[in-house]
């Protein structure tokens, strides 16, 4: 059995292959591990691997799993799956290109006007949440198009609060949240 | 003693003040928004308000609202905790109207220790050391320019209101005063209403200790030992402990007397924490006077074996300090973490959201102050704290021992902690020799990212879980092991 | 130090053991039956090694097999925890054979203490005052009559072998005597392959009081202050606390001392216990040395400060003790109730099964040594021990509040617990004004049953889970509240 | 809605009315209660009775609800559904007149031949499980008619150790375990 996983943006080829009952032979990246498990709870797989035992705690997430080992959390997805479900999104790159808050929040200042030309990384709007304040950052040099968000609005994330247009310059993606 | 008591907060403070009033024998009215129906501090009240909707001005910073619930189910006291209405002396004043019990200072002590310059002003009066700088608030840039050149630079523009580090410039050099000075004081404006700042000097490579006093009603002031809490980020503490690795039992004498002195100064009632900063000579100065429950109150509890929230309600009920000064004595380190729904890697932004699992470390010397639980949502509207992790052990080394492998063994899943971020600063050369600076995240964790960690382990970890199914872990137990049935039919109702 | 250790037990004392040596960054092994594949200190450790069937002959106390696990895996040291071979001379032979260290006194001190008449000649020499009666083990009847007649009845006759009271007579006349000597000597026989019993007189409302003493291999001998364990049912304790409620500064001097003087008579070295009996006038007697880790050891760990694991490990490994005894103090008052499945309407009669739910107490001065959780099935073939709730407050009457609180909030479904018996007892007024002594149970809770408590409430309660259905609480977090997929899909194979 | 409840062996005649979702009036012998709700888990209801917190931790049984309220467990069963399941077993008391270990135990020793005589409340096997001995009881005056056990048996629940013929006299149906 094959599945290609994706961990920190890169993906990962694995092979799990089992012959007993909880125990699998796994393969990742050339590297061979014995494996056995038990399912402890719905959150909780205890792992044997190579003799060294460890507790996994996992919860479903919208897209895969979030696994919890020894004081760190991964977030895993399965490549494959994403790619049957379909781009709905355009995927993560696209996101995080948008000028928009995190969470729910208010805005609390907006420091750019239409027309304006702005900086790759230059703060456009401020935000508020929980009791914190946070600048949105242009993720690219562009040009302001539209402001859609007015100073006390309420927005969530994904509403796009400023539209920009991107300059012929090449950009790598970033930006975002500082 | 009380019957009754109200408190007027949320989280993981609502519960620890319920669980001594439990233990007292007084029953707790909780308070909640509509956003907080279930949450935790509610589930653990023996009667509880709902007091308006989610945003805190319309519920928990509701002082009427508040007062009417408190009238409604008869409470004899009101607890603020921390935060929300814990220093605002108008919630106080109302109290006292209402002749209700306000578990804290008088409206006058939290007024005039939440004004900078005023608190200043009295601790001069009563010999308490403060930083050099103006003892009044000054509209003129160019008089607080002089006044800086005659101090040295850096020096501190700060708000007399307010706090959490907003109105504050650190200034290096005269070119940059006014403009520090104007944008200062319009911040401080915006966010407190009052636009009135002054100046101090500076104080490089300080250290954050303050000291946990208590007062009562009968004149008898001690305090109960320091607590360094320089770890900070966004001016916000993130781990305390207690003793301080800088301190000598002669510094601690000294400092202990002015925190009583400042405390005595200010004409205070019930716990408070009176704040210094303190260089790397070991000169000392007052910073402010926390007139409230401080959030790492737990860390001197631990190594005093005094509560403190049982101090403050028997206080509060007017009753004398059964503990006198030569009894405090602290008995090993006690270390706290903050665990926020926050992410580390992104500013510690919150991160709000469902819980979707937490099991919480224990073991001995390990106490977790929890106010949430697997399956609570995280509401975007309040501070998002989860819990404070505090350890005890015989000592600083051994302490943190503890704390990391407590660390280790707290798992959160469905939003972001700051968890691997408090393992590698407990880990890290300064923390360990106790270089515990208040710029140590900026100096030593700038741009931190967790390491990549065993990503092999958490392959096979997700392989194995699709491997082995789900146990429908219900209530309902399978009669002899394997897989459970994974959905009760709900009940029938017979009509 | 250590790097790896094998730590021969189950339960929650092996996770106590590990949660130490994880605090030292030695790595810890377990070992496990058939029965405990999934049991908690299973799925602490490091490794793990099956050593045989769910018996105990078969596993837990198969010294081969342990001895050959501590070999494979390399460990350098085993911790044998209470119970099973924690008290087997032969044990710790093996391990001397082996090179491996034995966290725990010699082969030799474990044997001569083991054997009662043995321990009471060596305390004699030691000057160490014993119950008035005979140092040697004694076959005719008419002998130990005679010896009784002397010392004056009740008297007590008792095995040398074993413990936990099989073999014991009390015997009130000479009538009986004869009849006590041969049904306690044919018991002593069947239960621990030596009949040999003696005579002691029987000391009536006694406590048993005991001491807490760490010897290294230098020569230091101290004590961790007293613990009393009056309260016990079927010779076993249940509940504990310290300081005891009987004890005066003086009387704990002296005790100490002869606890002390106890141990050096012995040629003592680690951890142990010494025991006596105490009556009302104070005056105390030998009773016996436990030769381990008590179960009862995190009272002392919570008002010392000290973690006596660690000072296990630390003497093991040949160091030195960095206590010293004018620096042992107590701090506070501590109380632990332990919690067995089993049914206090019954005879407290095992009641094994599936724990259904289980939801331990938190809070300030709470502390909860599990080996257990939701979901796992308290196998038939041990103790039943689920957990040992202890709780740590300013004084007796704060902790014995802060325990009834604890208890209330330790819910445990599925089996049966002493909960409700056990807050019955801490709210009695015997044990309210300390008089605690070891027939206490018999005397004040005989025919103990529940109060019917609040039949109403359960009864809305039962209507209540009816109408809301079940939530299906799995880890997918439903996107926007209400009720989510009670059951995931397995993960589909691509073949 | 009504129920019929039983609870320490007493049977409840309760009804519950809703009008509003989570929200119920409900009457037990002639009182009347206000009640909320809310599910937290599907262990825990978290209750307001007639203004009253307090949290119900419910686990299911084979029979009913296990539902523990503070620092008390309650067993309770639904008397009518247990009735259309039809009387399985004789009911309960039947059970405790049989001569059975309460749990999986081994038999340390029998006290009793075939043929004699035991008067109610007599020892007649000690069976021993998790460290502790205990005495098995004859539940009523009788004869031993066989015994099914031997010293050093593993026995489980409802394993019938001894078959006890009743004698003429009338017994309450106590016994069993001391």
């Amino acid at each position: 059995m094959e599945y290609n996983l994706t961990i920190f943006d890169e993906t990962i080829p694995v092979k799990a292959d089992s012959e007993e009952e909880n125990t699998i032979s796994v393969s990742v990246n050339e590297k061979s591990f014995d494996v056995s498990f038990f399912r402890i709870t719905d959150n909780l797989i205890h792992l044997t691997v190579n003799g060294r035992r460890m507790n996994a705690y996992i919860s479903e997430t919208r897209e895969g799993k979030e696994i919890f080992i020894n004081g760190r959390s991964y977030s895993i997805t399965d490549a494959d799956a994403l790619e049957q479900a379909g781009a709905k999104k355009g995927g993560g790159a696209k996101a995080s290109e948008d000028i928009t808050p995190p969470m729910p929040a208010v805005v609390i200042s907006i420091m750019v006007n239409d027309g304006d030309t702005v900086e790759k990384g230059q703060g456009v709007v401020v935000v508020s949440a929980m009791k914190m304040e946070t600048t949105l950052y242009a993720p690219y040099n562009g040009t302001v198009e539209k402001i859609n968000a007015s100073i006390g609005d309420k927005v969530m994330p994904g509403e796009i609060l400023i539209d920009l247009k991107k300059n012929e310059e090449k950009t790598d993606g970033e930006g975002g949240i500082e | 003693m009380f019957k009754k008591i109200l408190i007027a907060n949320r989280g993981e403070i609502a519960c620890r003040i319920m669980n001594t009033c439990r233990e007292m024998e007084i029953k707790s009215v909780a308070v909640y928004s509509e956003a907080d129906k279930t949450a935790m501090h509610v589930l653990m009240s023996d009667e509880a308000c709902c007091i308006g909707e989610s945003e805190p001005a319309q519920s928990y910073l509701n002082i009427e609202k508040i007062i009417a619930a408190a009238k409604e189910t008869s409470c004899e006291a009101i607890h603020p905790g921390y935060g929300f209405l814990a220093e605002n002396a108008d919630f106080a004043a109302r109290c006292e109207e209402e002749g209700i019990i306000f578990i804290g200072p008088s409206a006058k002590v939290i007024s005039d220790l939440g004004d900078k310059t005023i608190a200043r002003q009295l601790m001069v009066k009563g010999d308490v050391p403060i930083t050099p700088g103006m003892t009044q608030t000054e509209p003129n840039p160019e008089i607080i320019a002089k006044e800086a050149e005659k101090i040295g630079y850096p020096v501190l523009i700060k708000a007399a209101a307010g706090g959490g580090g907003k109105g504050m410039r650190v200034v290096d050099s005269p070119e940059e005063i006014q403009e520090a000075c104007t944008s200062a004081s319009s911040e401080a404006l915006s966010a407190f209403g009052n636009g009135a700042i002054y100046l101090e000097k500076f104080i490089e490579k300080s250290r954050h200790i303050e000291f946990q006093i208590l007062a009562d009603t009968h004149g008898n002031i001690i305090h109960l030992l320091e607590r360094e809490c320089s770890i900070q980020r966004r001016h916000q503490k993130i781990i305390e402990e207690t003793p301080s690795p800088f301190m000598t039992p002669a510094l601690r004498e000294k400092m202990g007397n002015a925190a009583v002195a400042a405390a005595g100064a200010a004409g205070y009632v019930n716990a408070g924490t009176v704040e210094f900063i303190v260089d790397q000579k070991g000169n000392f100065y007052f910073l402010e006077v926390n007139t409230r429950l401080q959030v790492e109150h737990p860390i001197t509890e631990m190594i005093t074996g005094v509560d403190i929230v049982r101090q403050q309600i028997e206080i509060a009920a007017g009753n004398r300090l059964s503990l006198s000064q030569e009894k405090i004595s602290g008995r090993g380190h006690a270390i706290e973490c903050r665990i926020y729904a926050e992410d580390p890697e992104k500013g510690f932004f919150p991160s709000p959201g469902k819980i979707t699992f937490m099991k919480e470390p224990a073991g001995p010397g390990i106490r977790n102050d929890c106010g949430v639980y697997s399956g609570f949502e995280v509401p975007v509207n309040y501070d998002p704290i989860i819990s404070k992790l505090v350890v005890h052990a015989e000592n600083r080394s051994k302490a943190i021992a503890r704390m990391i492998k407590s660390l280790r063994e707290y798992i959160v899943l469905g939003v972001k902690t700051p968890i691997p971020f408090l393992i590698d600063v407990l880990r890290s050369d300064p923390f360990v020799s106790g270089e515990t600076f208040t710029d140590f995240i900026d100096e030593h964790f700038k741009d931190w990212k967790p390491e990549k960690g065993d990503i092999d382990m958490a392959l096979i970890a997700y392989l194995a879980d699709e491997m082995a199914g789900k146990t429908g872990t219900l209530s309902v137990a399978p009669e002899s092991g394997g897989f459970s049935t994974p959905w009760q039919t709900l009940g029938n109702w017979k009509i």
